[in-house]
């Protein structure tokens, strides 16, 4: 951990044109202070990968309203209808991929594999263009990693390690984001002293946290 | 007469035998829930993210960390688990759900299911359905037979695949219908639907067994 | 979960010839009670993954000095001499796996992926026999997934739904052999009632386990 | 005379920046912990499962559930993390770790480390040496520079490789070695040795640049 910052820094610190990981599922445990601040800034040409867009008016469908995203990487945008109408108009480029593709596209990653093996679009649109490697008598897509250049989380407790924990259905994707982000700035409910999160409720280690939001005012 | 929807659902409850774990798609699918005694020991999954989905709670004690995958409140019953977006598919893909209830654009004689584009028009995305259609040991698709006078079961999908897998069983608001290695088994009727009006509603191909009872609904 | 077993019930339930994952790095977090049991009822011919086979007297180890096991899948038996001896003897069958790709196609097998594409080993003997895939210019081996009849599993915590939570380092590989067993035998230091652990706080849902092991009286 | 082992450990510890996650293999390596001065906010991983590993507890305060990959009781110091294999690995091979610092058989003009398996004698499996060697952003070898009179830092390892992936530094009782693209380049001695005397005690060629000091331990 590099240290706790404003949400206006940590907008400054991500430049227009970047790849961004935002953890969140319809807008549950997602960062709305770090997309508020990104907002604020006027940040363009951003590449969004994240399991959907949420809504207008809450978490990345902030950034979609805002004309901030040029790209997304995502498993779905159904309720969006600005990212619908965005995508129609060719004002936002949309990859669509499997929710549990994407997850672990993202989770290669973060850790170092070459890619997803998975049986999951084989025979539908999702495998046109992509290679088909048999194992052991059956076919799997092969899906390639994902990295971003940031990765924008949202934590249930902190503390100033880093280490971070999440609550119920706020996981999501939180936790595999942490792994594959360049830099990792975690947004948290609440920041707690070092020692008092014991180890076993840590889902992710601080040492992959560059920086946490200071707490709100 | 009791409403399409709930028809549907009580039907496909019956499906699900004790201790299963069950995953309910958003709409339609997640009136089942509702006819499941809790008796059985089944666990509800929510794709987001748990492992023991109740029902939402009583207003003002909602909780914004707690919600289905379409984004409702929901609660947690005793002996529920949190899990993040990979261990919540890895269970999926892996072959540890037992069932998964999806709605449908449309189902054909192969027993393949479109639910997720309309070219041109519609393009919601996969979400979970195509890791679901995949993965899980029985899939069942719950959808009125019909939309806008069409026929949703058709000879050959004109939509976009979910998956190449076959589906387990079709439940509609007239019919129930197994797709088989030989094609689509009429099943059952729904409560005073004849054979002849199923006929009628459907556009592809069904095999008419010698009994075709009409649905128990418990 | 199907219900609470003795351990001699579990060890009748496993036959000669039986593959099994069991926990444990090191004798730690390694279901002993069940591996006693295994040992008493004179079970023959089994395969064991797990990442090691522990030291004689030890977890593991019983089972190796017992004469119960035909085969290992494991990333290490330096600290188990009797292992080396019988490898040399021809009377185990020994494959080395990279500790990091062992608790991958564990997880792959139990996941429903069709292998994993790793760096790891590559222009090493781990590589013979074995297809690279190259992935956006990267080279990786790939390695198969690994399943087995049964996983046995060492927690900290289980309830009578089955959910698992591991203490420190006896996690290892547990959470992920739960989801590779074909049917998954957990033994508990302690089993608490129903709703007594928190969802945050579980590691592998109760949906995984088949049987628990009744308390140790 | 400083004992052997703890020269290579004090020498290895100056390598280790504030901040960093350091994994120590067992035996020497594990040493170099005790060099490490807490105010560098350094996180130690165990492979096996913890980050934020801290000395052996005083006796009779040792946990069966908190040991190191040697099978060694171990504490956790304010902010430590426990982890599964797959974590564990994944931020191994996932770049994540900062240093790992491993023993050796032998090590080539390459840069390439054998320390897993002496065919027809010693198997003892290769653990997550394989995935720390081609993962960690910076490895370094500490061992003793001979073995029974044989220099242990060869032209081309005979024995087995742990990974193609050229490691970084070379620490020894002699000296400090950093293997490059053009070979083995002599860094520094260890005190009162003479550049003379590691090359008799070395098999491998050594590039000599102008000026190799005595290493500086602090």
């Amino acid at each position: 951990m590099k240290g706790a910052i404003t949400p206006a820094a940590a907008a400054e610190m991500i430049p227009d044109g970047a790849s961004l990981m935002i953890g969140g599922f319809m807008a549950v445990g997602t960062p709305e202070r770090m997309i508020d601040a990104l907002v604020a800034r006027g940040a363009r040409g951003l590449t969004v990968i994240a399991n959907d867009t949420a809504m207008p008016g809450k978490g990345i469908g902030k950034l979609i309203t805002a004309g901030a995203v040029a790209r997304v990487i995502t498993s779905h945008i159904g309720l969006n209808p600005e990212t619908q109408a965005k995508m129609i108009a060719g004002e936002i480029e949309v990859e669509l991929v499997p929710q549990g593709t994407l997850v672990e596209r993202i989770r290669a990653g973060g850790m170092g594999l070459g890619g997803v093996l998975t049986p999951t679009g084989l025979g539908t649109e999702v495998e046109d263009g992509k290679p088909v490697i048999e194992v052991e008598g059956k076919r799997f897509l092969l899906e390639t990693p994902l990295k971003a250049d940031f990765a924008l989380l949202a934590a249930w407790q902190a503390d100033y390690v880093g280490n971070l924990c999440y609550m119920l259905t706020a996981h999501n994707f939180n936790p595999v984001m942490a792994l594959a982000g360049r830099t990792v700035i975690a947004e948290a409910s609440s920041i707690v002293p070092v020692g008092v999160i014991p180890p076993d409720a840590v889902k992710t280690p601080g040492v992959l946290v560059d920086h946490l939001l200071i707490r709100a005012s | 007469m009791m409403d399409a929807k709930d028809l549907i659902a009580r039907r496909v409850a019956q499906e699900i035998k004790p201790g299963m774990l069950v995953n309910l798609g958003i709409g339609l699918p997640s009136l089942v829930a509702g006819f499941v005694p809790a008796s059985l020991g089944v666990f509800f999954q929510a794709e987001n993210g748990v492992i023991g989905l109740g029902a939402r709670p009583t207003e003002g004690m909602e909780d914004p960390h707690l919600t289905d995958a379409g984004g409702g409140f929901v609660s947690a019953v005793p002996g529920a688990a949190s899990i993040d977006s990979a261990m919540s598919f890895g269970l999926i893909r892996g072959g540890h759900l037992d069932m998964t209830v999806l709605g449908g654009l449309q189902v054909d004689e192969a027993g393949h299911l479109a639910n997720w584009k309309v070219p041109g028009k519609m393009v919601p995305g996969m979400g979970g359905a195509m890791d679901l259609v995949t993965g899980a040991a029985r899939v069942i698709v719950a959808m009125q037979h019909t939309a806008r006078g069409a026929s949703k079961i058709v000879p050959r999908c004109t939509l976009p695949l979910t998956a190449r897998r076959r589906v387990d069983l079709i439940v509609t608001d007239l019919a129930v219908i197994e797709p088989t290695e030989a094609g689509l088994v009429l099943r059952e009727r729904a409560p005073g639907v004849s054979v002849e009006a199923i006929l009628v509603a459907t556009e592809a191909n069904l095999i008419l067994p010698g009994d075709i009872p009409e649905m128990t609904l418990v």
